[in-house]
């Protein structure tokens, strides 16, 4: 038997930036979602908004390029593409609310079994904030999260129904995890492919909610 | 990158439907994509719901779809000026239905639609005929009337340049409503006096990014065979 | 006694213009407010707003000069003033209900004494329409009416209740016409001045409302 | 031509008070105000409503002045960043409030106040902590949050050019919530690179005009003495 891989962080960046189809327009959330502009498969010409007003984000430039006028959401420094252009917060969120993204990658504390899922805010704990991510995630057209299948403590993190606070309801079209791919479907969680050395039994041990296992579960190409 | 120049004006127009809500740019005599209506008139479209600041002056603008018999109702806020024959006499027949919705309101509307929102809450219109049957919201101790987005299937957008990707500038006071509709819209089609290379339009001064714009068709700029009838 | 000397439309266009102040953004409206362009206070910088997104009209150009794409509301072909500027038509709504516009010059067909006022709709008649005087007269700091004092069949068109459909609520500062210029007052209507040769009993007898004559009424300056 | 051209950050700021709403442009390190918010701070001002879409990062924008004891009350969307070490202290000695804002929502309440609206109808928050107490309202069987506009008193905002009418551009992604802050504040007050002689920034591609600006001060571009801690 294959031994048990769990998926870097650039794995997981890499598995969810197979699923950026040419000529989308995509929003990328905080930490590995951003790692997925790294990872568009060649020939796709995949646009990246982001929320703070620029769309068509290219790749980080050389130190020397760095301009804090031009800089992602998540503060990092970033380019344009030809054909680039910038609004202002109002309009940038009329294009995530306004339904123009084909797809919006983010993270989560938790999914639940519906497409709910937590983003936000930790109870008890003062980090982060809400951000633009209710507004993305309602608007999306497809949401994509990646996550570690549980938390520190093992608890799992696609859950029958969220302990955390709601970012919004409904929204998730499927989860990427360092052990599997899951799909939000209106039947629930169905497991689309496990990491190399991963059994779908593996993948239902660390699931808080019923996953439905197909009878073909294919192996994430890492 | 998908090509979204179209070759022919039946290309541009193969998405628009019978009975389709048609958003239609254009102000007095500027901005208005008369091509664009031209293809609307020659496809033989049927009991479209127009919108447009006006119900069209002589034959400029919506007044020769109204006139091929492609509207079955006008939503705008301008319907009788002296130069609107054409909806004066389809209405008074019976045959077009009309909603008058004051300008800044069709705006906000139109606007509301293409941010995601529900509508707006409003301070005009207040004890007016336009207030009737509408919710009043009130906030701080104001009233304000809710009125709900206005979005279209179709936008016929005119402007000056479009980049491969669909960006947009448009000319002086021909931008008018053009922007709003362009981002109302579920499906926007583009009529521009002419296309630029990409990488021409400078990021900072592009009015409609490319992500609004569905297709576009350059005509050139316009002149229509006569003025006769649009100024009274 | 002085012969009775009703004001043109030219005169009541240039009487009401000499209420505009250095720095003003002021939007018109079509017929008499149109003209008031031409009769600005010389060393007054006056802006002119037009709602189809013009900041900064200037005059109209000669004939060789005319641009489709570059006319006021009214449909009149204009020029730009320096530092002119162009927006769309929902932040040109913005500016007027906003509250930028310092004042708006605007016809009617009727004002009542609580400053409400009517331009819009003649019942069982097809004439014009609202456009956007519902939001040029709520967000305007100031609203000037030009009208004639009487209809065509001698009837008040300043009135102590409106007749005709509303427009918009108390918000009408002052009229002009051929006869007088009169203020709207939380007490009501007040004769600020009469045409010459008129005598304020002139002016009460052709108004249809209360009119408050103050011991001092000037004679218009046409 | 009303001279709308501060001298002094003294003069730019004399009509900011104790108390007043602040609208403080800027995102991550773009587009902020730095200088007025220097000004702010010398001038002693005390229990100001800040509006910004973060409470500060490192020394770096509202941080400092929450550090300098201007500030009562955070209205933003993104409050504890890893670098907010200075609002997180002064929020934790319960020295100052905090309204989370969803960053579309913010802009969508501000702009609402720029155009003169009591409100807007946002179909996001609906089941989250963001919606409780507020008014639901139902458009075509969808539920949506009424949000009230979000008006200030003061705005601060960062541009790249203005001339004398006070015509605004902005440089790149600096722009982000400048040109909504500029519209919705009772009184704009600006602050520029450069200024440049009236004519020179084109029509079409001014993002702010003029009307929306009452004073600008020129300070050239701004560079932080240190970018420590703005980072993490």
């Amino acid at each position: 038997m294959t031994q048990k891989s769990p998926l870097s962080r650039e794995q997981i960046a890499k598995r969810v930036a197979a699923e950026l189809q040419d000529d989308w327009l995509v929003n990328l959330g905080l930490g590995i979602p951003t790692l997925a502009v790294d990872y568009v498969p060649e020939g796709r010409d995949v646009i990246f908004h982001s929320e703070n007003g620029i769309i068509g984000m290219g790749p980080k430039p050389g130190d020397a390029d760095v301009d804090t006028d031009l800089m992602s959401a998540g503060k990092g420094p970033v380019t344009l593409i030809p054909g680039a252009s910038f609004v202002h917060h109002a309009d940038s969120f009329a294009v995530a609310r306004g339904g123009r993204l084909d797809a919006a990658i983010l993270g989560a504390y938790q999914v639940a079994a519906n497409g709910d899922f937590a983003n936000w805010r930790l109870p008890g704990k003062h980090v982060g904030g809400i951000g633009g991510a209710m507004d993305i995630a309602y608007g999306a057209q497809r949401v994509f999260i990646t996550m570690s299948h549980t938390g520190k403590d093992g608890s799992p993190k696609l859950v029958e129904t969220l302990t955390y606070p709601l970012t919004t309801r409904n929204c998730v079209t499927k989860v990427f995890t360092e052990i599997a791919v899951v799909a939000v479907t209106p039947d629930g969680f169905v497991l689309e492919e496990t990491a190399p050395g991963y059994t779908p039994d593996d993948v239902v041990a660390v699931t808080g909610a019923p996953l439905i296992v197909p009878d073909e579960v294919g192996e994430i190409a890492a | 990158m998908k090509n979204k120049k179209a070759e022919t004006l039946d290309d541009a127009l193969d998405r628009i439907s019978d009975g389709d809500t048609v958003l239609v740019g254009g102000f007095g005599l500027s901005g208005i994509p008369e091509k664009l209506i031209d293809g609307v008139c020659d496809r033989g479209l049927r009991n479209l719901t127009v919108v447009n600041n006006s119900s069209g002056a002589g034959r400029i603008g919506v007044a020769r779809m109204l006139e091929r018999g492609c509207v079955g109702k006008v939503i705008c806020s301008f319907p009788w000026g002296g130069a609107s024959a054409v909806f004066k006499e389809l209405y008074e027949a019976g045959k077009v239905d009309l909603e008058i919705v004051p300008q800044g309101i069709l705006a906000e509307r139109m606007r509301a639609a293409g941010a995601g929102l529900g509508g707006v809450l409003l301070p005009i219109g207040l004890g007016t005929e336009i207030a009737e049957g509408k919710a009043i919201h009130t906030v701080d101790g104001l009233e304000y009337l809710i009125e709900p987005a206005l979005p279209g299937d179709i936008a016929l957008v005119k402007a000056q340049k479009a980049d491969p990707r669909g960006n947009l500038i448009y000319r002086l006071a021909a931008r008018n409503m053009n922007p709003i509709m362009a981002m109302a819209a579920k499906y926007t089609i583009v009529e521009v006096d002419e296309d630029v290379a990409l990488g021409t339009l400078a990021p900072e001064n592009i009015m409609t990014p490319g992500v609004f714009v569905d297709r576009y068709l350059v005509t050139g700029r316009y002149r229509p065979e006569t003025w006769e009838g649009a100024w009274s």
